[in-house]
């Protein structure tokens, strides 16, 4: 394992003292129990914005907190959901008295702690609805299995919602927003290597060389298949066509289009992919109207990336173009 | 030794943190080949600070005290989808416990199914979905078949519980991470029910300590 | 060999093409010769920033060309300069009558190709002034070397210069301005893994599960030395220490730290470093004025980092905060 | 056989490209070792892209003519250090041949020699800092030395080359991207004393066929 960390156990307390010095301007962090919040927070008037999730995939969510984004987040450990008391003590610092969104990605325990927390928020007397994400394609969304994972429609949820939030959108339009774009995007991700959990000090799978893996999610499992590595625009298609077909994605749509590195694939790569996915967008009639490209949703140094569609009306395209300021995604401000 | 008095139940939660903490790496390497390889790190931390906490708290000298400890610290600690179901299933069973000086097999056996209960309702497994469930269930009913002796009947639900959790190999995951993999889970134990089998040895060996 | 690419010979011609389609809004890519262009050049009243070098470093340098930062840049193949008349035909659309300016990372390759391409601009009646980047302390700066390296300050120069070339500063200021940044920042790098080149197939170097390589460059060149693996609070200390003592700062300086990935190493270990590296900082009475963590100037797939300083005055820190609209580094826009 | 015609230099060059393709991956080896592994990559890229536009241009039928193409094409398409290198060299021996119908084995040295300075003043290596100087100059030494006869004193400036690129492996690398690596250059033999070796081995192949 080699990995520029001083021990397994103190990875995340020290990329969040870390996060902390670098962005003091922007916000400050909980380490009893961990969280990152806005300086500011609670911003008077504004539903407070909470998300979170295993560490290991930065910047999710630590490094989107900031104005037009999220108020905060809260680290687990690598890879491992956190924990109720987490979100519970982010939650009432971040609330203003107009309640609490959680942004919470469909794993298992990601679920069933946030819904803990929520519960101990209401005790409290504070409003808190949830939005999940579930667009992973690459899982059989059906009555036998835990659901879709939720992947990188997370960041662009998080994007859209913070600057819905920004403008001050009551808590309940924001839920109903977030069902929206729960409903309007799709993704599906791949990768050439495995990652390595600090604390488990060797791979999470095995790849021979000429081998990848397809249909993973973020979290260092292993994938639906395993296949011969093939060109980029071939795997660019394997990527592309379920995420159209489910949804389905149709002629005239216009779309925000997300590729994203897993964490060790460098940017030339990416826009390699890129490059593919607006040309087979075109070949579907798709109008391409935002686009991001670079490593927001990782799993660790996995080599890898995958794809995010989706689809977008004039209003999600200007909660698109709203000011955002965090560490991570920035622009307007 | 008919009862499981707070000593007991004291002594039990010690030896699972003890026996956890030597099985560790084994239950990650389990997580590792359908899930994602924290179950071991999830559950050694968790019941690390249990010891911890037991070990500073001479307070927890009543079932319902010591469980809900327990249950708190789990919550608080082990975070993935292993932390709210133990975590929870301690917290039920400090309620059922709230009132109650000891439990005798048969109590004990109502007090883990409500645990169990509790779990499913959180986690809505089914037997055979794959999870800490399939070694739970069949446990709980093998201390019901063993009858009064405590010792007996702990020692039976951990026999149980180890070859329920051996038994889900070949079964097909529905619920957790595992589920992802669709048919490349089956051939692999559950890392829940083997964690679940730990926690069930610890129980027979503390009562027939 | 595991990348997302479909040919080795096809990789740089591939990016830049999805590098246009993703960010049209704010530059186009000339294909005959190879180079990216702001969309709006030649920029009326103001110095042509032009900047290139090897691929393989993304997003430098086409990452950084766009309002507030370079006005073109050329990339060659990977890791091989670009040719003389790339930046003609580049330095030819950014010129708006007042001039271009270039800044070249000091290696014998752009050095010679970049004199070349200044001669013919001239000989165009452009006026040329060009700024050398060499601030990697691993090489020893003597005679009997090529000299140091332009290594992470290339980014910190780019912003830079690119506000205040944006500001309207004259050519010869701008040459003056660059020369100063050039001789106030310092850097250095290690790796844990090495990089392949495409079209070579195999490593650059090979490195043991427990070796490090410490003073590498960012052309996948083997670095100074090889040494054991150690914790990232003291490959820290390996990198600051000949940095500080090399300039050297001296207490009470402002600073501009800048954390670099080379490309393969996740976000959440740059942070680690990020944390040491300021606690170091502050020792010697260093005050962190400004700060840049991310992969920003990679070595393709490399795992590693490293740590630029440039001491920065109040004006240096007005450029830093100037509004930048790039695809790889934006704020205030 | 006395004088390097524009028909010899014509073949010396397209022999040269053929003899860079066969060994570009050596070259690259080389380079890896010491430099970024892209040396005869730059090379092959290069003299293809020569070969390509001698072919398609029947006008390049003066020496002049011939290597200016030559330089210009290098120039733009190999990149790197070699590029300025190569391409000025050629560039310089267009100039020096200009109003030239052919060179006697003295001519061509002179002209090589240009080229050599030519290099020498862009790149400022000297003998002994484990570069393509340190094959070129033995080079035209051997070629003077052999008398008037062309075929002999290419032969001679090939097998001097040859021995010197080899004779550049215990150098300490002064220039270029190996002078980084100090010490550690040490014990491999420089890429670009390698590709001057094939270009002199091409042409004494050229006027020797
Ligand atoms: N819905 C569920 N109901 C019951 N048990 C579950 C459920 N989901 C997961 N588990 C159990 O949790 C175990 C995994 O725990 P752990 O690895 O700690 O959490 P995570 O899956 O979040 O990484 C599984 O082996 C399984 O026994
Ligand atoms: N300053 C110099 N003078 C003469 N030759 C040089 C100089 N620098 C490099 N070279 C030659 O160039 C060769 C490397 O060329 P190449 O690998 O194509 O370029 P780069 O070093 O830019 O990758 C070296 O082996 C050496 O012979
Ligand atoms: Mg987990
Ligand atoms: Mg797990
Ligand atoms: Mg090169
Ligand atoms: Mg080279």
């Amino acid at each position: 394992m080699k990995k520029l960390i001083n021990s397994p156990e103190n990875v995340v307390r020290e990329e969040l003292e870390g996060l902390q010095l670098a962005h003091a301007d922007r916000l400050r962090v909980s380490f009893d129990p961990f969280y990152v919040v806005r300086r500011d927070a609670p911003v008077k008037g504004k539903v407070g914005l909470l998300s979170g999730g295993g560490s290991g995939h930065e910047p999710l969510h630590g490094g989107f907190v900031g104005p037009g984004m999220l108020d905060a987040a809260c680290p687990g450990h690598v890879f491992t959901s956190p924990t109720p008391d987490q979100m519970f003590e982010a939650g009432k610092a971040i609330h203003s008295g107009t309640g609490v969104l959680q942004i919470v990605k469909n794993y298992t325990g990601d679920v069933m702690n946030f819904d803990l927390a929520a519960e101990m928020l209401r005790e409290e007397g504070i409003a808190v609805e949830s939005v999940l994400t579930d667009d992973d394609v690459a899982v059989e969304d059906s009555l036998y299995t835990a659901g879709r994972r939720g992947v990188g429609l997370t960041v662009l949820m998080e994007k859209l919602l913070g600057a819905a939030a920004q403008k001050g959108m009551p808590l309940d339009q924001l839920k109903a927003l977030g069902d929206k774009i729960r409903a309007s995007g799709r993704s599906m991700g791949m990768a050439l290597t495995p990652c390595t959990v600090p604390h488990l000090g060797k791979p999470s799978f095995e790849l021979a060389e000429n081998e990848m893996e397809v249909g993973i999610g973020i979290h260092g499992e292993p994938g639906r298949k395993r296949m011969p590595l093939t060109s980029a625009d071939q795997i660019t298609e394997m990527l592309m066509e379920p995420v159209i077909s489910d949804l389905p994605f149709r002629k005239g749509d216009q779309v925000i289009l997300f590729v994203n590195g897993m964490g060790g694939t460098p940017l030339i790569e990416l826009y390699i992919v890129y490059r593919k996915a607006a040309e087979i967008a075109a070949r579907h009639g798709l109008t391409i109207s935002r686009n991001l490209v670079g490593s927001y949703i990782t799993s660790l140094e996995m080599a890898g990336a995958s794809i995010t569609m989706l689809r977008a009306d004039d209003a999600l395209l200007d909660l698109w173009d709203a000011p955002v300021n965090t560490p991570a995604l920035r622009w307007g401000a | 030794m008919d009862h499981l008095t707070p000593a007991l139940a004291r002594s039990w939660i010690l030896s699972t943190a003890r026996l956890i903490e030597q099985n560790a790496q084994h239950l990650s390497d389990l997580d590792a080949a359908i899930g994602d390889g924290d179950h071991g790190a999830n559950m050694s931390r968790g019941f690390q600070a249990v010891a911890k906490k037991l070990e500073g708290d001479a307070k927890a000298d009543d079932l319902g005290a010591l469980f809900k400890v327990t249950g708190m610290t789990l919550l608080s600690t082990v975070g993935g989808a292993s932390g709210p179901l133990y975590g929870g299933f301690f917290l039920d069973l400090g309620k059922q416990c709230a009132s109650r000086a000891a439990l005798d097999a048969k109590d004990l056996a109502d007090v883990l199914d409500s645990g169990l209960a509790d779990i499913q309702r959180r986690g809505k497994a089914q037997p055979g979905d794959k999870t800490m469930v399939d070694a739970l269930a069949p446990a709980i009913a093998a201390m019901r078949a063993a009858g009064d002796d405590i010792v007996t009947a702990t020692r039976a639900a951990a026999d149980a519980a180890r070859n329920a959790a051996t038994a889900t190999a070949p079964l097909l995951a529905r619920k957790g991470r595992a589920s992802y993999l669709g048919e490349r889970s089956i051939g692999h134990e559950d890392p829940g029910a083997n964690s679940v089998a730990l926690l069930l040895d610890a129980l027979a060996s503390a009562t027939g300590a």
